[in-house]
């Protein structure tokens, strides 16, 4: 079902260099597309980074991944699926022109993001806490105290800094997230969404959907190996 | 600090080909197996050149533009033609990489009867060790002279004719990669990782070894020298320059001079006072050092043996923690003869 | 064809806007590439220079004049200013930009916003790759091979973050062209009407997107090892160095043929328009640029024949190799076949076009002795490496890229550049470069290593000629910059069309109007449909 | 300006008029269930301790939960096909980055072995005790004792 607005003029908001708002907005979202795919490729050097430790010190990383709380893990795995939710539900309204459930949705999806990096930073701090940092941080008496297990291998601080760059570059692309959120939250609420015009909405909410779905694959690899 | 850049004369210069377009010395099984090949892509590649660039030329004079209203030929393409300069390359391409294949296949699978010698790349020193012949790192003066300067003396692979050896090879600090040249072998010597390389001397002679893959400042005097002996001889030769102890009437400062030269603390460590990577040895013994930790030690007989054997335990304030360990490459008694050698550097 | 009356009244591009600012925050797609243009061109020189000091500290074979730290310094710097900050923006995004919207019949590329913005993200790669030279210089090579890249004491972290920033700089301009050639096509532009120019383009743009996060990965990974240490790539730590290789050539494999791509588009335009021919066998160029850019991603372990990856897999990369070699030959001997029956005007685009034919052959044959595993394991890291990849890269891209700049100068800047002078500018840079990397090749199957400050007096007649050939090669280019820089300024007014060509770039004002066009042009016939060509004789 | 546009070769009728797909709200909510049913399946995989296969189920619940968000909330279902040729483009080249490196890695220490080098496998590694084979007397490389 196509919006009605069958009429021949040129809408204000098609940039001179574009002959339809078809041929607009289809460029922005194939860029979008084609962005998504090299922060795919970038993410998948840092997957092969962690694929390459486990195969040169598989025992450790078993060892090493029962130090990262699951539960915290799970939470943040069902906030960000949540947040992805509310976030198509946002892009949804923007369609159909529903002011009210687009700006109550991207804050819901605002405030998913702050309660990741909350949980985030409680599990930073007790790493930080029991000395497991990467390879120049690596505390090995307090680790040892924490934990004797983790002593007895002999390359640990390896898992811990791959766990760190991992979380870490996720962790920064969410906040970027949160920025872009508010971004469209405030144009959002100078109206400037309308069901014709909403690309902007789609594209951020493709950025939140790309950035939960690295968190799906990272979530088991980091914390629930066996 | 410039380049110790071992002078030619020194290392045996390799027996050149006359003209730079004559082939290397082909001094192993290898080279001579290799060479084939490569006179054969080169023919290749000349008679396409040729049929190019004919061609181009050609046309280039025959199609030249006669008056402003030239007709030019309305072809757009010609199946038949591209599907023919597609397929026939791709023959010649298999040819070349099967027989290619063939050789590196052969060029990495070592005999099982190869005499095995260890080779460790370091920053910028090869060290040739042979496990038939415990002691010393192999080294031999310029030009093959009975005597010379310990500081002189070029590491040297010894290698018996006609017999196949294996090279197992390893880094103790960045990657290094060991070639010969003449022997047309190559193989990259990654630090935490043994890697591996074999050949059969087939020519007598003397050939030079090269550093191929850059590790830092002094990479272009990073050289060794193959010689390649009667199988006679071999054993004899390698027992004489391997041997690595006191000599009756030697005093142990002496030993210890041919110690510092022969396992590279020259690299590091200077006589005159002026610091390369490590303290100099001037005036060393005695001094009070101040540590990286802050605190203080005199530089007596037991810090000294021990910065042999763990150089990270206690490093002087000022210096990176580069020095590789000796644990295991020296006895106690060269310990002891360096302690002495190091006294004495007043 | 469209009509032409009132372009002329119209200001051309360059005087539309008047002021530096004007310029600086142009979001004309032609602008932009103007100063890509000049800040590309800038650090060719740079380069250039340091590459003149280089082959004159060979001239003997101990020390002449600089010292082993600083000849490590130079030939790292030459290296990684060639490489990241010229050879790769330089076509795609100096001449891309410029042409890429006239020859679809667009007014401008798809985000003209993001074009200036990968422009200044361009600009601060390239300061920080400068600044680099203050904060105690770079010395690992432009491969930044580790465990020597993770240890030295240089400023390996500047220096990566500069590249890691150029690289968004390329995946921006890349990004802007694949979403431009989909969606900004004129009406009656079809896939098989476009000038072989716009399918290079769009294979490098597709290699720049989906390659360049390989290397933004890579180069973070080396700057969390210098600073966190990971250890994936430090044996003491656990890890193992052959990894960063593995990870440094994904990439940059595919950068080389994002850097000669473009290069085949400009000649495949250039023996066209000059030889007054149709182009021989459109489809089959066209698709050999895509199967290139795909081929491109299998083949990077050829670098690594003798690092210590395992053998079997230095076969499979080897056979994948011989691949690329056919659709690389496909285009050679089409662009020849071109010339037959041609009406060939040797102007000093087409000079350069036929210089091309001969460096990039040499260039693209040689590479079968390195693809080849065994003549691989002597010729790896010697000299005859270094004389291949210049004979592709120099050989190729900057001949490829030098004829492009005389050929579309008329239309950039609306001048004529003398003929003689381009003339014999093409001849030197022809002499010099071949005497330059010519003799390099027997250095290299003497066993000449790679990156030597100090060699063997054996090799020192062959470096004292190639040392030689560099200094004609320079003073060629500095005579092609003179030529250019005179055009510009004593230059008569270049007609509207100086070579008769018929791609749409043609069609409009010389210098362009600001906005290209004035009514979008209806292209009906092909890119390559010259006057002269007689169609009928095909008949009988 | 009335004059008609073309877009491509073809005429567009009505040029500014845009058709967008929007999905019913129980789509959505269907997706996000079954997500958060896999999401306890991952959990279930990880404590039903499958030893070697838990990694490649792992990876396939992640990989059904990742399509069906790129498919239904990222609207890639009812999108131009080129963007879906561009997703798993990308896609392939990951797998095959991925595929030449592992093999190589695991294939490094296997060569060594099958040639009966007697060369010590990647892990010993040099920083393990064993006396390195230089100039002290020469023993095959223990594999030491300390792991």
């Amino acid at each position: 079902m196509s919006s009605s607005n069958a009429s021949n003029e040129r809408p204000a908001w098609v940039a001179h260099h574009f002959d339809t708002a078809g041929q607009q907005v289809s460029s922005a979202k194939l860029g979008m597309w084609l962005f998504l795919a090299t922060e795919a490729l970038m993410f998948s050097g840092l997957f092969l980074a962690y694929f390459l430790i486990r195969k040169l010190h598989p025992d450790m990383v078993l060892v090493a991944s029962e130090e990262l709380n699951k539960a915290y893990g799970g939470v943040n795995t069902v906030v960000l699926i949540f947040s992805s939710f509310t976030m198509a539900l946002g892009v949804r309204a923007a369609q159909v022109g529903n002011q009210k459930s687009l700006e109550r949705n991207l804050m819901i999806t605002i405030a998913c993001a702050f309660i990741f990096m909350g949980v985030k930073y409680i599990e930073y701090s007790a790493k930080i806490h029991h000395g497991l940092l990467p390879w120049n941080f690596f505390d090995m008496e307090k680790a040892a105290h924490h934990s004797a297990a983790l002593a007895s291998f002999e390359y640990t601080p390896m898992f811990f800094g791959i766990y760190f760059t991992m979380t870490g570059l996720h962790g920064l692309h969410v906040v970027i997230g949160i920025g872009v959120l508010t971004w469209i939250l405030i144009r959002a609420r100078r109206r400037e969404f309308t069901p014709d015009n909403y690309v902007a909405v789609e594209n951020v909410g493709l950025y939140w959907h790309i950035v939960d779905l690295v968190w799906i694959f990272l979530f088991p690899l980091l914390y629930l190996v066996k | 600090m410039i380049a110790t850049f071992i002078p030619p004369d020194k290392l045996g210069t390799p027996p050149m080909s006359e003209s730079p377009w004559a082939l290397l010395p082909t001094a192993s099984n290898h080279a001579a197996a290799l060479d084939t090949l490569y006179v054969f892509i080169t023919i290749l590649c000349v008679i396409s050149m040729i049929l190019i660039i004919g061609a181009q030329l050609y046309f280039m004079v025959k199609y030249r533009k006669r008056s402003d209203n030239d007709r030019t030929n309305p072809i757009t393409h010609n199946t038949k033609l591209e599907i023919g300069w597609s397929v026939i390359p791709s023959l010649f391409l298999i040819v070349i990489f099967v027989w290619g294949e063939v050789q590196f296949m052969d060029m990495s699978s070592p005999p099982a009867n190869a005499i095995d010698v260890r080779i460790t790349g370091q920053k910028w020193q090869w060290t040739v060790a042979y496990p038939q012949f415990p002691g010393g790192p192999s080294l031999s003066c310029p030009g093959n002279a009975a005597d010379c300067e310990p500081t002189e003396k070029t590491p040297t692979l010894y290698v018996p004719l006609n017999e196949p050896v294996r090279l197992t090879m390893n880094s103790v600090d960045v990657i290094h990669s060991f070639y010969i040249p003449a022997f047309r072998v190559k193989k990259d010597v990654v630090p935490g990782r043994y890697s591996n390389l074999w050949f059969t001397a087939i020519e007598e002679g003397e050939f030079p070894v090269f550093c191929t893959e850059y590790c830092g400042d002094e990479h272009s005097s990073m050289l060794a020298k193959v010689i390649v002996l009667p199988k006679s001889e071999w054993a004899a030769t390698v027992k004489k320059a391997t041997e690595l102890k006191l000599e009756e009437g030697e005093t142990m400062a002496h030993y210890g001079e041919r110690l510092y030269g022969i396992n590279g603390c020259a690299a590091c460590h200077t006589l005159d006072g002026e610091t390369k990577v490590g303290p100099s040895f001037k005036g060393l013994y005695g001094r009070t050092e101040q540590l990286s930790d802050g605190s203080s030690l005199a530089a007596d007989d037991n810090y000294i043996r021990e910065s042999i054997l763990e150089p990270n335990a206690k490093v002087v304030a000022g210096y990176s923690p580069q020095m590789p360990s000796f644990q295991g490459k020296l006895k106690d008694e060269q310990i002891t003869a360096l302690i002495e050698f190091i006294k004495a550097q007043k | 064809m469209s009509n032409q009356t009132h372009d002329s009244v119209e200001p051309s591009y360059l005087v539309a806007k008047k002021g530096l600012l004007s310029w600086l925050i142009t979001v004309d797609h032609k602008r932009i590439g103007l100063m890509y243009l000049v800040a590309t061109l800038f650090f060719f020189m740079v380069a250039g220079l340091l590459a003149i000091l280089l082959r004159t500290e060979l001239f003997t074979p101990g020390q002449d004049f600089m010292s082993a730290q600083t000849y490590n310094q130079v030939f790292t710097l030459h290296g990684a200013i060639m490489v990241f900050l010229f050879i790769i923006p330089s076509v795609p995004a100096a001449m891309g930009n410029f042409l890429l919207p006239l020859m679809l019949g667009a007014r401008d590329v798809a985000f003209p916003k993001l074009n200036l913005l990968s422009f200044y993200i361009y600009c601060i790669a390239a300061v920080m790759l400068v600044l680099t030279l203050v904060m105690g210089s770079l010395d690992t090579g432009w491969t930044f091979y580790t465990p020597y890249s993770s240890t030295t004491g240089t400023a390996v972290i500047m220096a990566t973050l500069g590249v890691f920033i150029a690289g968004f700089s390329s995946i921006l301009t890349g990004l802007n062209f694949v979403v431009t050639v989909h969606k900004m096509r004129a009406p009656g532009v079809t896939w098989n009407r476009m000038p072989l120019m716009i399918w290079a383009i769009y294979a490098t743009a597709l290699i720049q997107v989906l390659a360049t996060p390989i290397l933004a990965i890579t180069l973070m990974l080396l700057c969390i090892e210098r600073v966190l240490s990971i250890g994936i790539f430090d044996p003491a730590l656990g890890g193992d160095p052959v990894l960063f290789q593995h990870f440094f050539w994904f990439y940059s494999h595919p950068a080389v043929y994002i850097m000669v791509l473009p290069g085949f588009g400009i000649v495949s335009e250039l023996i066209t328009v000059h030889s007054r021919k149709h182009i021989f066998g459109y489809r089959a160029i066209a698709l050999s640029s895509v199967a290139i850019a795909v081929i491109s991603f299998l083949v990077w372990g050829h670098h690594m024949f003798v690092s210590g990856q395992s053998e079997l897999a230095g076969v499979v990369f080897s056979f994948i190799t011989f691949a690329v070699a056919v659709p690389t030959a496909i285009k050679v001997l089409s662009w020849v076949a071109t010339l037959y029956g041609g009406s060939i005007r040797y102007t000093t685009p087409m000079w350069y076009a036929m210089i091309f034919l001969w460096t990039f052959t040499v260039g693209g044959l040689t590479g079968l002795y390195l693809s080849t595993l065994s003549t691989d394991v002597h010729l790896h890291d010697t000299y005859f490496v270094v004389a291949h990849f210049h004979y592709v890269m120099v050989g190729g891209t900057v001949i490829a890229f030098l004829g492009g700049l005389f050929h579309w100068f008329p239309k950039m800047f609306g001048r004529m550049y003398n003929e003689r002078a381009g003339a014999i500018s093409a001849l030197l840079v022809f002499i010099g470069f071949n005497v330059t990397f010519g003799t390099q090749f027997f250095l290299g199957h003497q066993g000449m290593p790679r990156r030597y400050y100090a060699y063997l007096p054996e090799y020192e007649y062959l470096h004292q000629i190639s040392t030689v050939g560099s200094w004609v090669l320079a003073a060629g280019l500095f005579l092609v910059l003179f030529t250019l820089l005179a055009g510009l300024k004593f230059g008569k007014h270049a007609p509207a069309n100086p070579w008769g060509g018929v791609s749409l770039e043609w069609h409009t004002a010389t210098p362009p109007i600001e906005h290209n066009f004035h009514h979008i042009p209806h292209v009906e016939s092909g890119p390559y449909d010259f006057p002269e060509i007689d169609w009928d004789s095909a008949k009988h | 300006m009335s004059e008609y546009v073309f877009l491509n070769g073809k005429r567009v009728e009505n040029p500014h008029e845009s058709h967008h797909h929007i999905s019913p709200v129980i789509v959505y909510v269907a997706v996000f269930a079954a997500l958060l049913v896999l999401t306890g399946l991952t959990y279930a995989v990880s404590f039903a301790n499958l030893g070697p296969g838990s990694l490649p189920v792992a990876m396939l619940v992640a990989t059904m939960k990742a399509s069906l968000v790129v498919a239904f909330f990222m609207h890639l279902a009812y999108e131009d096909r080129f963007y879906l040729f561009m997703f798993l483009t990308s896609l392939v080249l990951i797998a095959l980055f991925f595929g030449f490196v592992l093999f190589d890695v695991n294939a490094a220490g296997a060569l060594n072995d099958e040639q009966a080098v007697g060369v010590p496998r990647l892990e010993e590694g040099l920083k393990a005790s064993e006396t390195a084979p230089v100039a002290g007397e020469v023993e095959a490389p223990a594999p030491d004792a300390g792991h």
